[in-house]
């Protein structure tokens, strides 16, 4: 799965984006984000607040309950500022 | 107004110049009885912001943008809308949003170019960061409460 | 923003320009965040009407839309507000009225403009008279009870 | 007292302004719109719906109960379909 990280999501993180083999068991949007919290320090302070990351699947905004593709791009990123 | 009108949806980093984009829904035209413009600019917050730097998502900050404007072609009878959204670095002064609604009608012009703005803001993928005047670093714009209150006005 | 602008306001014949009216507003300026323009423009109601006459008590239009510019200066936090309304024969495509309100903030740039627009529809002494393509002849346009609902918005 | 005609008012009356004496008993801008409606069949036909005619005195709107100035202009115009 291809994994794109957008402004502070992205300094902390350290990466613009990234391909990870999930494990079986990560199925939604949730999922991810907790199974992402346990790749390291970076990951767990850029995602320390899930609640406020926002999520695109594919380039549309998603839940974090929405289950995830077979296959396709996952961005994660703050609130919009855009305007 | 029986047709639905094709937005024009640009994400750029250069500048854009309003009269154009105006002209552009009105030229030729005898149809069109109200034109409603926005343009958003980067303000230098009484002095502390030497510039902006608006990072966005390339290829979902179109597809977003244009769902938005597909959206209000749907709501209001338009005959025309225009959505120009820059990224990059933009100074104090400069343009960063615009958005121009025709219409046969007032209302119509006013309220899409208004709900485009309201949802531009919390859902186009466009992140500000701003860098301060002086040595004092820079820092992510935060999201407020209030443009998600905006947004909900439009909900039905 | 403390202070309250000063509204330029002119009735006139010839055209106007959006875009120098709207540079009027931002140029040399940091402190601006939103412009919204209003363009109201002639239709030709479907290839019926060949002109528009419009005529207006010289004096009192631009002592009424001055006053209505005033009034918006004072509710919304403006850093500048223009208003431009034309008279006399004016065929379909071409221009007849111009507002253009700058703000640090999009709300009230965009309340302003909208509220500017309605109350001119209903208090600035003008009156349209449709000159009809072909040999219909011509007659006064009559006002219509939307544009009062319209104003009523605004009442506080 | 100077009088102005504006648009259908203009037309029907067949004058774009005119100034009258008053008589001592026409206080209001009632008054006058009644006064002026015997002054022939112009007028009659111009003011024949008083509800509909709008008024200034001395350019600022009015309504018709307001008091007639002792001097200046009073405009009589209909509904107004500018903007």
């Amino acid at each position: 799965m291809k994994l794109i990280y957008f402004a502070w999501v992205r300094e902390r993180i350290g990466l613009p984006e990234e391909t990870v083999d999930l494990p079986a068991d990560v199925k939604t949007v949730a999922d991810l984000l907790n199974w992402l919290k346990e790749r390291g320090e970076n990951y767990e302070t850029a995602l320390e607040r899930p609640e406020v990351i926002r999520v695109a699947i594919n380039q549309e905004h998603a839940d974090h309950a929405a289950p995830l593709p077979a296959n396709g791009e996952i961005a994660l990123f703050p609130p919009m500022t855009g305007g | 107004m029986t047709s639905v009108c094709e937005p024009l949806v640009r994400v750029q980093a250069g500048d854009f110049d309003l009269a154009t984009e105006a002209r552009r829904l009105s030229d030729g035209r005898r149809d069109v009885g109200a034109i409603v413009s926005f343009t958003g600019l980067c303000r230098d917050e009484d002095g502390r912001l030497e510039a902006l730097e608006l990072e966005h998502y390339p290829g979902m900050a179109e597809a977003e943008i244009g769902r938005i404007a597909d959206e209000a072609a749907q709501r209001w009878p338009l005959s025309g809308l225009t959505v120009i959204h820059r990224f990059g670095r933009i100074a104090p002064g400069e343009n960063i949003v615009l958005v121009v609604a025709a219409s046969a009608h007032r209302r119509a012009a006013f309220e899409a170019a208004d709900f485009l703005m309201d949802y531009l803001k919390s859902r186009a993928p466009f992140w500000k960061k701003e860098h301060a005047a002086g040595e004092t670093g820079a820092g992510w714009v935060e999201a407020k409460d209030r443009d998600q209150e905006d947004m909900k006005r439009w909900e039905r």
